[in-house]
C-alpha cells in the first residue's frame, strides 16, 4: 500500500557511537539504512539493547550522528544550521515512551501543549487556547483537563497529552518510541488505534519503534528488524510474518507467544541460547553470528550487507 | 448478598459511561501548592516557621527592649544573674546579655542568611554550566571540586581568616568561597538527570533553546531539592560563625554574634552558668528550626512521594 | 468439594492497606484453588490486585500498611492465615516458593549467587555447607547456567538479565516446594529470554511436578502455559475457567475487551483493535455495583447497583456477570462469533 | 581491584600536592611577614631571622624547598616557639588528638549505628521517634554546648569523671561523648534512612520469601546492604570530628594538634599553620583513601567494575 508513494525520509550509512570509557565503544547504531515512504508507517523492532531507540533519536536529531545521513524531505537533517533546524522540528516530532517522565509536571496541560505552538509563535491570545482545547479533543481529552497538572492524569491519558504536544506543531513524521509498552493492555489499543486514526485524518508518517512484534506488524506497513545496531532484515509486515528469512527473525517471530491456547500447544519453537551479547567492541562479522545456528566461517569474517532478495525484502544474512 | 428486588428494568443495556471512569475525582493542586498541603501537616515544621519567625522579629526589636545598648559597660553590675533589670543577666563587663543576644542574632542571622545566598548563586551557576555541558567540562569542573573540597570547609576557612583578617565581611566571604562545593554538586546532579527526562528532550524535538530549556524545564524541576539545601545551609553557617568565635577567630570586639557570646559565656561556664546558657540556647533553637523546617520540606518536596 | 488433588484453597480472601488517606480495599474477597501439578494464572491489569494475592498467600505484603482482613488461605489442610510469622517460615522456600518481576533487583547485590541459593537449604533440609553447595551447583545446572561451578561464586551484577531470572528459579526450587508463585516472572525480559524461561518452568514443572501459580498481565504468555486462568478486575475475580473456557468461550465483557484489545501475530494485518475505554476505578472508593460497569457496553441498571453472584457455566468455568440472570437480554458472544 | 586502588592512591597524591600548594601560598599571600609586629628586632636581627626561615628567597625558591622538605618530613622551625621544629610538635599532639578522635568515632559510629538499625526496625514506633528527636538535638546543639553540659553535670554536680585535662582512661569520656554526639546523629539518621531503604528493596522479599528467619534476614541481607552508604560518609564525617576535636580540646584542656592549631592561630605562628594544615590534610586524604578502599571491598560490584 505504500508503494508508489514519495520517499519521506531516507537514512544512509547512518552510525551513533558512544564513548563509554578508555578505548571502549558503544556502537549502538552501526552503519543501517532504509526509507520511510510518505504516509506509511515503518515499524523497528528489536529486545532491549539494539539501538532502536538511539535510531529514532538520530534521526530527529536528538542526537548528532557519528557518521552518515538523514535525508528529510530534501534536507540534510545533520547538516542545517540553526534556523533551518527549527523549521525542521515543526515538521519531525516524537512521542516518548514513559508516560511519567515525559510530561514536565510543573506545568499544566495547557502550556505542555501550548509550548510548540509558542516556540514556532503559531498562535497566540485566544487562538492558542482555542487550539489547544482543539487538540485535546482530538486526542480523546476535555476542556476541563487543560488547567491540570501531569500527576493528575493515569498513564493512557498521558500519552495521550503527549501525543496532542507533538501534534499541535503540525508535523509531517513522527517517532513513536515505544508509545506503549508501559501501558496496560486495555489502554495499549486505545492509543494504538488513536495513532491509527491521527494517521489516516491527517497524512501522518510514522517510525513506530518497540519490542512488541505482534503490536508492530499490527500498526506498521513495513517493518525493520533490528540487532544490536544493525538491520537485520527489512520487508512489508505480511511479508516479515510469512516468509521471514533471517535467522533472528525466524527466531523473534517464534517466541512471541499468541493468546490462543490451541496455537500454542501445537507450535514449534525455536529457543534461541544464551543473550544478546554487549554492544560494546562487537566481534566483527556478523552481529548474530553467537548464537546463530546456521553460522559459518564468513559470518565471522565479514559483516553481511542488507540486500534485496525479493522486491522489496531486505536481509542482512551470509547464508541466505 | 441480601435477596434484592430485581426487575426487569434493571435489565435493560444503556452500556458504557466512560466520561464518569476518566472522571478526575481528586482537586487539581499546582506542585506549589500541594507541598505547601503537606508541609502545613507537619506541625513541627510549622512550629518551626512560627519559631524562626519570632526569631527574626526579635532580633529587630530586641535590642530597643530594655534601656541598654549593646556595648555600655557598666562596672556596677558586673556578672550579675538574670534579674527583672537584667533579664538575661551581665557580663564580665556588665553589659546586658539580653540586649547583647538580639544584637548577636542580628548578626548570625546576617551571615546565615548572606552565606546561603552566596552559596546558592555560585553553586547554582557552577553546578548548572557543569552539568548541562556535560562531557569533558563536567569532568574537568567535578575533578576540581573534588580535589577543594575533600579538605574539611573548616580549615580552609580558617586558612582565609587567618590570611585576609577577621571581620563581619571576612567570615562571609570566607564561607562564601569555601561553602559551594555541596551546592553545586547538587545542582549538577539535579541537571544532568533532568536534562535526560523525556520532556527535556520533547522540548528540544520542538526546538526549544537552551534559555528556555533551563528556565521552563530545568530551573523549576530542581527548585525543590536546592531550597531544601538552601534550608540546611543557613543553620549550616551559623553554626560555623559560633565555631570560629569560640576558637577565637570570630568578629572583632565590641561586636557580638552568638557565637561570641557563647564564647565569652564558657570562660566563666562553672561560676556563672547562665552567661553560656542564653546565648547556646539560642544557637540550638535556631539550628533545630531549621533542621525540622528543613526534614519538613524534604518531605513535602519529595518528588518520589509523588506519583 | 474434599479433593485429595487440591494443594491451595483461597476462599473469601479480602486485603486491604491502610493509607493516610484512607482504606485501599486491594482484593475484595477472592475465590480460587490450585491443584497439585497444575499452573493456574492469575491475569489482571496493573492494580487489580493480583500480586497482592499472590504476595498474601506467602504472607510478603507489608504488614501494617496491609493487612489480611479477612478469609482463609487452606495450603494442605492448614490455614495460613492463622499461621505466625515463625510458622510461615517453615512454609516459604519449603511448601511454597516466590520469584518477582524484575531480576536485576530482587537478587542480593552483595552476596554470592551460590550462597544465595544455599541459605533456604541449609535452613530447610539441615544441609550442611558443603551438602549445600553441591546441590546449589546442580540447581545452577539444572536452570540450565552453564559452568555452574564458576557461576556459584559469582555475584549478581556479573549475570544477565536471563541469568539472574534462572538464578531466581534455582533459588525458588532447590527446596523441591509444592507450589512456585510466578509473580510477573518475564515482563521485565526480552521475548527471545521470555520464551527460555517460559520454557524452562514447564520442563521444569514436568520434571517436578511442581505446581505454579502465574501472575501476568500477558495474554500470550497465559495461553502458553496456564491450565486454568482467573480473570481478576479491580480486586475481585470476575471469571475463571480453563484456559480453553476463558480464551474461546470467555462470558465475561471484560474478558472479551482484553481479547479484542491485543493484536496477534497471526492475525490480518491492520484489523482494528476494539479497546476497553476509560480506566479501572479507584480502589479508595470502589463502586458498589459491578466495578467493570462504567466501562462495559453491555452495561445495565443493575451492574451499577449490585455485584453480581457467582454463575456456574461447566464444572470448572464460573463467571460474575449480570448477563447470566434469567431477566438479561441476550446478547452475542463477541469471541465465539468471531471465532466462527 | 588492585588496579583501583593504584587509582586511588594516584587521586590521593595530587590532591595533597594540590592542597599543600594552595596552602603554601595562601599562607604567603599574607601581606607584610611573621615578624612585622615585633617592632623591637633590629633591621640586621630580622635580616638574620628572615635569612634562618628561608624568607629572604623568591617565593617560588621558598615553595620548592618547603616541597623538598616536607618529602623528608620536614615542616620546618616554629616561629613562636623558639628551638622546636614544627614536626616534634605533631608528634607530641597527635598522639592526644588520635586516641581522642579514635574514642569518639568509634563511640559515635557504633551508637548511631545501632541506634540506626533499631529505629529502622521499629519504624514509627516509639523508639523511632526518640532516635529522630535524639538525632535533631545532635545536629542542632553546637558541641561545646554539649561539652559544658558534661562538664558542669557530670563533672562538678556528679563527680564522677574528671572536668578536663588529659591522661587516665577517664579522662577520655567525657570529651568523647561530647564529640561523638554530632556524629552520633549524623550516622543514626543516614542508618535509618538506608535500612528503611534497604528494606523495602526487591531482595529482602526475595529473602523473606526464602524462609529465612526475620533475624538472618535482618542481619545477613539487610545491615550489610545498609551499612554501605554509610562507609562512603565516613570520610566527611571523619573531617567534621577532626575540626571538632579543635574545640573540644581547648574545652577539656587537652595538650592535643587541635590545641597547637588553635593557638598557632592565635599567635599568627605561619609556620605551625602551615604544618597543621598540610598534616590534618594528610591525614584527612589518607583515611577517604582507606574508606575508598574499604569500600571496594564490601561492595563488590566497586571490586570489579573499575
Amino acid at each position: 500500500m505504500a508503494e508508489g508513494r514519495k520517499t519521506l525520509i531516507e537514512v544512509r550509512n547512518l552510525k551513533k557511537y558512544f564513548q563509554v570509557g578508555k578505548g571502549l565503544t558503544l556502537k549502538a547504531v552501526d552503519d543501517i539504512s532504509f526509507t520511510i515512504n510518505e504516509g506509511e508507517t515503518l515499524g523497528l523492532v528489536g529486545e532491549s539493547g539494539c539501538g532502536k531507540s538511539t535510531t529514532g533519536r538520530t534521526i530527529i536529531r536528538l542526537y548528532d550522528a557519528t557518521d552518515g545521513e538523514v535525508i528529510f524531505d530534501g534536507m540534510n537533517v545533520h547538516k542545517l544550521n540553526k534556523e533551518e533546524l527549527k523549521q525542521f522540528t515543526r515538521k519531525a516530532q516524537m512521542i516518548f515512551q514513559d508516560p511519567y517522565a515525559s510530561l514536565n509536571p510543573r506545568m499544566t496541560v495547557t502550556d505542555i501543549i501550548g509550548e510548540g505552538i509558542d516556540i514556532h509563535g503559531l498562535y497566540t491570545g485566544e487562538e492558542r487556547q482555542k487550539r489547544i482545547y482543539e487538540l485535546l479533543e482530538i486526542v480523546g481529552l476535555n476542556k476541563e483537563h487543560a488547567s491540570r497538572f501531569p500527576h493528575e492524569f493515569s498513564g493512557g491519558q498521558r500519552q495521550r497529552i503527549g501525543i496532542a504536544r507533538a501534534l499541535a506543531i503540525e508535523p509531517k513524521f513522527i517517532v513513536c518510541d515505544e508509545p506503549i509498552s508501559a501501558l496496560d493492555v486495555s489502554i495499549q489499543a486505545q492509543v494504538v488505534n488513536l495513532l491509527m486514526e491521527l494517521q489516516q485524518k491527517l497524512g501522518l508518517t510514522y517510525l513506530f519503534i518497540a519490542h512488541d512484534l505482534s503490536m508492530v506488524k499490527h500498526i506498521s506497513d513495513r517493518i525493520a528488524v533490528m540487532y544490536l545496531g544493525s538491520i537485520m532484515e527489512l520487508t512489508t509486515s505480511d511479508e516479515l510474518y510469512d516468509k521471514p528469512l533471517h535467522p533472528y527473525t525466524k527466531a523473534l517471530l517464534s517466541a512471541v507467544p499468541i493468546p490462543d491456547p490451541e496455537v500454542e500447544r501445537s507450535r514449534k519453537r525455536i529457543i534461541l541460547e544464551g543473550d544478546v551479547p554487549s554492544p560494546i567492541n562487537p566481534p566483527p562479522g556478523c552481529k548474530f553470528q553467537a548464537r546463530c545456528k546456521l553460522c559459518r566461517k564468513i559470518c565471522k569474517e565479514q559483516t553481511p550487507e542488507l540486500r534485496e532478495v525479493s522486491p522489496g525484502h531486505f536481509v542482512a544474512c551470509h547464508v541466505i | 448478598m441480601a435477596q434484592v428486588q430485581l426487575n426487569k428494568d434493571m435489565f435493560k443495556i444503556v452500556g458504557k459511561d466512560v466520561e464518569k471512569s476518566q472522571e478526575l475525582v481528586r482537586p487539581s493542586l499546582t506542585y506549589w501548592q500541594d507541598a505547601w498541603r503537606r508541609l502545613k501537616e507537619n506541625k513541627l515544621a510549622i512550629l518551626s516557621i512560627v519559631m524562626l519567625a519570632l526569631l527574626l522579629i526579635l532580633s529587630v526589636v530586641g535590642p530597643y527592649m530594655r534601656p541598654y545598648s549593646y556595648d555600655e559597660q557598666d562596672f556596677m553590675s558586673i556578672n550579675k544573674p538574670p534579674s527583672a533589670e537584667h533579664w538575661f543577666g551581665t557580663d564580665a563587663l556588665g553589659r546586658d546579655i539580653f540586649v547583647r543576644c538580639w544584637m548577636g542574632a542580628r548578626v548570625s542571622l546576617f551571615i546565615g542568611f548572606m552565606t546561603a545566598i552566596l552559596n546558592f548563586t555560585i553553586g547554582v551557576i557552577y553546578g548548572g554550566v557543569s552539568g548541562y555541558l556535560g562531557g569533558n567540562v563536567d569532568i574537568v569542573m567535578m575533578r576540581i571540586i573534588d580535589i577543594i573540597f575533600s579538605i574539611p570547609q573548616m580549615l580552609w576557612v580558617i586558612l582565609l581568616m587567618v590570611v585576609i583578617g577577621q571581620g563581619l565581611h571576612t567570615i562571609i566571604i570566607a564561607f562564601a568561597i569555601s561553602g559551594w562545593g555541596g551546592m553545586a554538586r547538587l545542582v549538577r546532579g539535579q541537571v544532568l538527570q533532568l536534562k535526560e527526562m523525556e520532556f527535556v528532550l520533547a522540548a528540544k524535538t520542538l526546538g526549544a533553546d537552551s534559555w528556555r530549556i533551563i528556565t521552563r524545564h530545568l530551573i523549576p524541576n530542581s527548585m525543590g531539592p536546592i531550597i531544601i539545601s538552601i534550608t540546611f545551609a543557613v543553620p549550616g553557617a551559623i553554626f560555623s560563625e559560633a565555631f570560629l568565635s569560640y576558637i577565637g577567630l570570630g568578629l572583632p570586639l565590641p561586636l557580638a554574634s552568638w557565637g561570641t557570646l557563647a564564647s565569652d559565656g564558657s570562660k566563666v561556664l562553672l561560676i556563672h552558668p547562665y552567661q553560656l546558657f542564653f546565648p547556646s540556647l539560642l544557637i540550638s533553637i535556631t539550628m533545630l528550626a531549621f533542621n525540622l523546617l528543613g526534614d519538613g520540606l524534604r518531605d513535602a518536596l519529595d518528588p518520589r512521594l509523588r506519583k | 468439594m474434599e479433593n485429595r488433588d487440591r494443594l491451595l484453597e483461597v476462599k473469601d480472601l479480602h486485603v486491604s492497606f491502610d493509607t493516610y488517606a484512607g482504606e485501599v480495599k486491594a482484593v475484595r474477597g477472592v475465590d480460587f484453588h490450585v491443584d497439585k501439578g497444575e499452573t493456574l494464572a492469575i491475569v489482571g491489569e496493573s492494580g487489580c490486585g493480583k500480586s497482592v494475592t499472590a504476595q498474601s498467600i506467602m504472607k510478603l505484603i507489608p504488614m501494617p500498611p496491609g493487612r489480611i482482613k479477612k478469609g482463609s488461605i487452606i495450603f494442605d489442610g492448614k490455614d495460613l492465615v492463622k499461621f505466625t510469622d515463625k510458622q510461615m517460615e517453615s512454609v516459604r522456600g519449603r511448601e511454597i516458593s516466590m520469584i518477582f518481576q524484575d531480576p536485576m533487583t530482587s537478587l542480593n547485590p552483595t552476596m554470592k549467587i551460590g550462597k544465595q541459593i544455599m541459605e533456604g537449604l541449609i535452613k530447610h533440609q539441615n544441609m550442611t555447607k558443603k551438602e549445600a553447595k553441591e546441590r546449589a551447583i546442580e540447581m545452577i545446572k539444572l536452570v540450565g547456567i552453564p559452568n555452574p561451578a564458576k557461576r556459584v561464586e559469582q555475584y549478581p551484577h556479573e549475570f544477565s538479565g536471563g541469568m539472574r531470572q534462572r538464578a531466581m528459579i534455582a533459588i525458588a526450587l532447590a527446596c523441591n516446594p509444592k507450589l512456585l508463585i510466578a509473580d510477573e516472572p518475564t515482563t521485565a525480559l526480552d521475548v527471545t529470554i521470555q520464551a527460555q524461561i517460559l520454557d524452562l518452568m514447564k520442563e521444569l514443572q514436568n520434571r517436578l511436578n511442581t505446581s505454579i501459580i502465574m501472575i501476568t498481565h500477558d495474554l500470550g504468555v497465559v495461553a502458553n502455559i496456564a491450565h486454568r486462568i482467573v480473570v481478576m478486575y479491580a480486586g475481585k475475580i470476575i471469571e475463571s475457567g480453563t484456559s480453553d473456557d476463558i480464551f474461546f468461550n470467555p462470558q465475561h465483557p471484560y474478558t472479551w475487551g482484553l481479547l479484542q484489545s491485543v493484536p496477534r501475530l497471526d492475525a490480518a494485518n491492520k484489523e482494528k483493535l476494539v479497546p476497553i475505554l476509560g480506566q479501572p476505578p479507584d480502589l479508595f472508593k470502589p463502586p458498589v455495583g459491578c466495578p467493570f460497569a462504567a466501562r462495559c457496553d453491555y452495561a445495565m441498571p443493575v451492574c451499577k447497583e449490585y455485584y453480581p453472584e457467582k454463575t456456574q457455566i461447566s464444572e470448572k468455568h464460573h463467571v460474575h456477570c449480570w448477563l447470566q440472570h434469567e431477566m438479561a437480554p441476550k446478547v452475542k458472544n463477541p469471541i465465539v462469533e468471531g471465532r466462527r | 581491584m588492585f588496579k583501583y586502588t593504584l587509582k586511588r592512591l594516584g587521586t590521593m597524591i595530587l590532591t595533597l600536592w594540590v592542597v599543600v600548594t594552595i596552602t603554601f601560598f595562601l599562607m604567603h599571600a599574607i601581606p607584610g611577614d611573621p615578624f612585622t609586629d615585633q617592632k623591637r628586632i633590629p633591621a640586621e636581627i630580622l635580616e638574620n631571622l628572615k635569612a634562618k626561615y628561608g624568607l629572604d628567597k623568591p617565593l617560588v625558591v621558598q615553595y620548592f624547598t618547603y616541597l623538598k622538605n616536607l618529602l623528608h618530613g620536614d615542616l620546618g622551625m616554629s616561629l613562636k616557639y623558639k628551638n622546636r621544629t614544627v614536626a616534634d610538635m605533631l608528634k607530641s599532639g597527635f598522639p592526644v588528638s588520635a586516641q581522642l578522635g579514635l574514642a569518639a568515632g568509634l563511640f559515635g559510629i557504633t551508637m548511631g549505628i545501632l541506634l540506626g538499625i533499631v529505629a529502622a526496625l521499629n519504624h514509627k514506633g516509639f523508639f523511632d521517634y526518640f532516635v529522630i528527636l535524639l538525632a535533631i538535638l545532635g545536629v542542632s546543639v553546637p558541641n561545646f554546648v554539649f561539652s559544658a553540659l558534661f562538664q558542669y553535670w557530670f563533672g562538678v554536680k556528679l563527680g564522677w569523671f574528671p572536668v578536663a585535662r588529659w591522661g587516665t582512661p577517664y579522662h577520655v569520656i567525657l570529651p568523647a561523648w561530647a564529640l561523638g554526639m554530632r556524629m552520633i546523629a549524623f550516622q543514626a539518621r543516614m542508618m535509618r534512612t538506608s535500612m528503611l531503604d534497604v528494606l523495602n528493596q526487591d531482595y529482602i522479599k526475595t529473602a523473606k520469601a526464602k524462609g529465612l528467619s526475620k533475624s538472618v534476614v535482618i542481619w545477613r541481607h539487610t545491615i550489610r546492604n545498609a551499612i554501605l552508604p554509610i562507609v562512603t560518609i565516613l570520610g566527611p564525617t571523619i573531617a567534621t570530628l577532626l575540626t571538632g576535636t579543635f574545640v573540644i580540646e581547648k574545652i577539656f584542656a587537652i595538650p592535643g594538634l587541635g590545641k597547637y592549631y588553635i593557638q598557632s592561630i592565635q599567635q599568627r605562628d605561619y609556620t605551625l599553620i602551615l604544618g597543621t594544615t598540610v598534616f590534618y590534610s594528610a591525614i584527612l586524604i589518607f583515611m577517604i583513601f582507606l574508606v575508598d578502599i574499604a569500600y571496594g571491598l564490601i561492595d563488590p560490584r566497586i571490586r570489579l567494575d573499575r
